[in-house]
């Protein structure tokens, strides 16, 4: 499956998923010991994904985020420094500290934002591909969300015109299977989302969400399919988020079905799995690795000192950018 | 009397009037298994089972559509909507729906609807999650706005809204759910449009909503150090409103004050002044004075958010300035 | 296929279906000598649908009901004089002149309410559904809509949650085609838009709408479905309106596609195809039909003068009926 | 100059601005083959494509969220919503996305989107397609309110909304678009934030808007004869709002009336009060009074419908109170 891939692309997908994971686990860091203002929603487990997806595009594409967002900017390049003073609320993050996490924009990324209302960036990303079509460029979008964002009423809205017009956008579901606390199942009956697909034409594909490389070779197809011009994709990641819904939630309800969900699902961790696998077959060395983890741990320490010393904002800058 | 957390208020009101009437009943978001992304419902799945404590998926819309439909149709629905912001989403349903079907059927239909949702600022939520939506809500006729303040009004005018027989949207303030009140053993609903003077004074009437009256206390209190005596109105419902107390009251104060958290452009504050205006305007000795969330988004950083939000301090310098 | 159905009950299908059309013809009428307020969306040419479907309901089951309303009023049996009072904006009206047109309410047939909102009632009549799932009564829900309602963000929410739990709802789609002026294969890639029953694990079926015979029989069996516990079923009536969208709209955009589209549906005329081949198969006679037609052109004469007889209700009616 | 319809203004604006900038575009319902519901944009689809003048699904949460992905990425689209009603059905799209993007993303990114869209009472539309929504629109930070009078304020005040690089809400009253107006041969955008004194006078001061602005001044034609001299104001914008010609004004006249027809409650009437109080209440020879449409939903008959909307009678009257 994997044989096509160079040893610097297999490099360079570890190299992502990795400084997710380390970022990450800072920001949890942060919220324990308080210095953080609000919550976050963490994107630990579905590293995978935001990795794959993004490796499959050029850096003029577009991408809309959700709340759980830093793993898309993070696969985009988006500075760890500018998010993690952001997620702190401080002058030097992408919007000087009025987002917060939920709303780390990063425009010059092709971050149309992250967001705040479940299922809201959907059409924003459809109408960032109708941008791409009406001026001819050769530029996609892709739209992140979650498997219970499906039930929104923008989900059904956006799906069909970008089916109807062949827009070039493809929809990334990442099913980790709970809204908040609630089961998909309980709520939905169709089990896999990508079945939605038939109901606006376009196809519809199901991945293993924790294994970067299933998540790459889907999405480049579906990258070409929408930048040749043949519309959109449905496409399903099934996967799963370690930590609660934000940094303060313990998640109890995830042991109704299942005690062992969780467990199963961290058997398959998309870091550490792929770095086994990568060791085992001979692709990437041990120590390859090391020095590659202490490359971005010191990325990440950087961007945390970045943060911790960047100043609060003063405070009329909350009388300022409301108009542009 | 005995101590109590306003979010335990809450979920007595929900319980009693469950038990009280098999026709109530609850649907929204994470309700259910994990009782409230606020803790409003701790225990009440178990209590009344799946069918009336109703975990729903991510579809505002959809919801409070339903919420209409089974209140049509012989039920009582408390539609919990997890953030006030959320009612943007589902606005259709509540104001051209909800709000209007009374008056379009000629009283044929009556739509014994609450919407119950948190409110207000303060926990750096950022821009789509710390809006105060009651001046929007009281703008549309055919709504009932409730805005308590304490636990015990919490307590008591949520049960009034179950029992009333329209649509109600009542706003909890969600920095008060953590914190602790006295409370009566028995609480009984008190009634709609009917305001409560929690301090008389004589040289400035404040009419406060929601956590407002607190703060407002507060400051009443300290402008006492200084000479200045002033008349506390708990306004509890905004639609109706009790304009009698206000008017009563500014008669003897000649000032007044009107301290609410939403949006200051057509807000509660603008709203009060024009309404008791053309009664009051020959006893007032200053211009009527409104505290209000300026006209900016909330801002994430608690270095932004707070400076801009109403706080006592900023009421004791506006009551100040006014007494000049 | 027709052999089962009774002649009485023949007869009834051609009474309501002329009943409607007459009406119609008569509210044209109306508008075309300014007799009539505002504007009103004709179901001309859909007769079969609301007739099919009624037919296989009881008394207590519950309609949600469209713009296009006034044959599902009629199916439901509602008086035709105070439907036609409340289209002339008349104190006799069923909201005494409130709602018109677009809002006719008659809660006693079950008709929980006409609606401007395109796909506005598509989650009341969920609610509905769920009432009766509540109450544990056999009621059933029918949510008549369009095929460009489809499209709303409403029409997913509902299904799916009216599909995750079984809700005794039916859902029928009149498909003519055409929003206002545009095309539904415009603006849509699926061409049947029962297909989007795949996205809820629903059944999904197509009918002849101009075919009374062949609603009533798939309706019988998807009431059935619903009733007895075994949830929604997605039925799509294809039809056409032999007027423009409403009455004032000459319908230019027709001709695009096809010149002879009109003329092609009307040959399938459902009140006359119906006739003809109950003349034909001797199933009833010439003389029946024309004492039916008599009679039902009496009704609808008594209705038009109980309408225009009726006063306009007093100005101090606008103040009533805002809250129940 | 020559005489031109209301609406031919409006296409004529949006036809001179799609022909000097090719990012401008316009996506709505029916706004592309029959050229527009109220007939807007007639030609438009034949001169500009379909890719330009883009016919939509009914999805106004969709449309509406697709223009904000196409303004966020270099287009600078104009978006119909057929009634302003239906900004409910769109609303977290224009409150919680584009009216707060600019700001949580710290002025990284703009949204330079108009949403065009009827206004206002009178044509027997009933309660959910009759709203004016000004004030709601106004309530919310982020949003550009326009709401001009004339063929000539409307076509150069939607120019200046097109090039305006944030989202405008540019309110159409649908009783003026078959009006005849004299027009400017050529009409430069008119600066928002600049209100047109459109009749000087010195007994009291009418704000008014949109329509109201022809009603005040036909108001103050007939009050002239009973010698009271009014001052109009056409305030032209809500948002950004004109304070200084308002307390200029009212500094000299000593009277404020505020005409405006979204319902009164946390209205445009009580926001300009209060809004200028401060700066006026030495000066006010009276309270301070607004005409609005009071807090009842709209209702259908034209019997109930003339008596409640603002109205010239109702002007005079008001004016000749506060003058006594
Ligand atoms: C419109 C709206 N409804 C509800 C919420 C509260 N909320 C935030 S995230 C979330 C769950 C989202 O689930 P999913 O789409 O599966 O994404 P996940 O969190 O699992 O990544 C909910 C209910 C919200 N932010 N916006
Ligand atoms: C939310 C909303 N959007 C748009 C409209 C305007 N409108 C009224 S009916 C209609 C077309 C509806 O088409 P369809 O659902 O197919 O029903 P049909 O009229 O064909 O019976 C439109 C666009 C509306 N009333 N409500
Ligand atoms: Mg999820
Ligand atoms: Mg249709």
């Amino acid at each position: 499956m994997d044989k096509k891939y160079s040893k610097e692309q297999l490099i360079g997908f570890y190299e992502t998923m990795y400084r997710m994971r380390r970022f990450e686990e800072e920001v949890f860091e942060f919220y324990k010991k308080g210095m953080m203002p609000g919550l976050a929603h963490l994107y630990l487990g579905e590293e995978a994904i935001a990795t794959g997806v993004c490796a499959a595009l050029t850096e003029n594409d577009y991408i809309g985020s959700t709340h759980r967002g830093h793993g898309h900017l993070v696969a985009r390049g988006a500075e760890l420094g500018k998010m993690m003073a952001e997620i702190l609320g401080k002058e030097g993050g992408y919007s000087r500290g009025k987002g917060g996490s939920m709303h780390i924009m990063a425009l010059d990324k092709g971050i149309l934002g992250a967001n705040g209302i479940v299922g809201g960036e959907i059409p924003i990303a459809t109408g960032a591909a109708y941008t791409a079509k009406y001026l001819g460029t050769d530029q996609i979008a892709v739209s992140f969300f979650g498997e219970s964002a499906s039930n929104e009423g923008t989900f059904h809205e956006s799906l069909n015109m970008a089916a109807a017009w062949d827009l070039p956008i493809v929809y990334v579901i990442e099913n980790n299977l709970y809204g908040i606390s609630v089961d998909i199942r309980d709520v939905t009956k169709t089990i896999d989302i990508a079945d939605r697909a038939k109901a606006y034409g376009i196809p519809g594909i199901i991945v293993d969400g924790m294994d970067v490389i299933a998540v790459h070779q889907a999405a480049e197809e579906a990258v070409k399919r929408a930048r040749s011009g043949n519309g959109p994709t449905l496409m399903e990641c099934k996967t799963y988020r370690w930590q609660g819904h934000h940094v303060g939630d313990p998640a109890v309800y995830r042991e109704r079905r299942d005690p062992n969900e969780k467990a199963s699902w961290q058997e398959r961790c998309p870091v550490d799995c792929f770095k086994d696998k990568m060791i085992e077959q001979k692709k990437i060395s041990e120590k390859e690795f090391k020095k590659l983890e202490d490359e971005i741990e010191a990325q990440v320490q950087t961007a945390v000192k970045f943060a911790i010393d960047s100043p609060y904002p003063d405070p009329s800058e909350a009388y300022t950018d409301i108009f542009a | 009397m005995r101590e109590i957390l306003y979010r335990d208020a809450i979920c007595e009101a929900i319980d009693e009037e469950m038990e009280r009437d098999d026709r109530v009943m609850m649907i929204g978001e994470d309700i259910g298994f994990i009782g409230g992304n606020f803790k409003t419902s701790v225990g009440l799945l178990d209590k009344y089972g799946d069918l009336r404590m109703k975990d729903s998926p991510i579809s505002e819309a959809g919801i409070v559509g339903m919420g209409v439909g089974m209140a049509l149709t012989g039920l009582r629905p408390i539609v919990e909507l997890m953030f006030s912001d959320f009612l943007l989403v589902a606005a259709d349903q509540v104001v051209n729906q909800a709000a209007k079907i009374t008056y379009m059927s000629g009283g044929q239909a009556s739509v014994p609807m609450v919407i119950r949702t948190p409110m207000g600022a303060g926990r750096s939520s950022a821009a789509q999650h710390s809006q105060s939506m009651q001046a929007m809500m009281a703008h549309f006729p055919g709504l009932k706005v409730v805005v308590p303040s304490t636990a015990q009004e919490a307590k008591g005018l949520l049960k009034t809204a179950i029992r009333d027989n329209n649509p109600v949207i009542f706003f909890e303030h969600k920095m008060e759910y953590s914190n602790k009140f006295m409370i009566d053993d028995v609480v009984e609903p008190i009634p709609f449009g009917k305001a409560n003077i929690v301090r008389e004074g004589t040289d400035i009437t404040i009419v406060a909503t929601s956590s407002q009256v607190m703060k407002s206390m507060d400051a009443a209190a300290k402008l006492e150090k200084d000479g200045i005596s002033v008349e506390v109105i708990d306004l509890r419902t905004i639609v109706p409103m009790d304009r009698d107390a206000i008017i009563t009251s500014v008669k003897k104060t000649g000032r007044l004050l009107v301290v609410d958290e939403a949006h200051e452009k057509c807000g509660i504050g603008a709203e009060i002044g024009a309404d008791v205006m053309d009664d009051v305007f020959y006893y007032l000795e200053a211009p009527i004075g409104r505290i209000a969330t300026p006209n900016v988004p909330l801002p994430f950083s608690p270095a932004l958010e707070f400076p801009i939000i109403p706080s006592v301090e900023k009421i004791i310098v506006k009551v100040k300035k006014m007494m000049e």
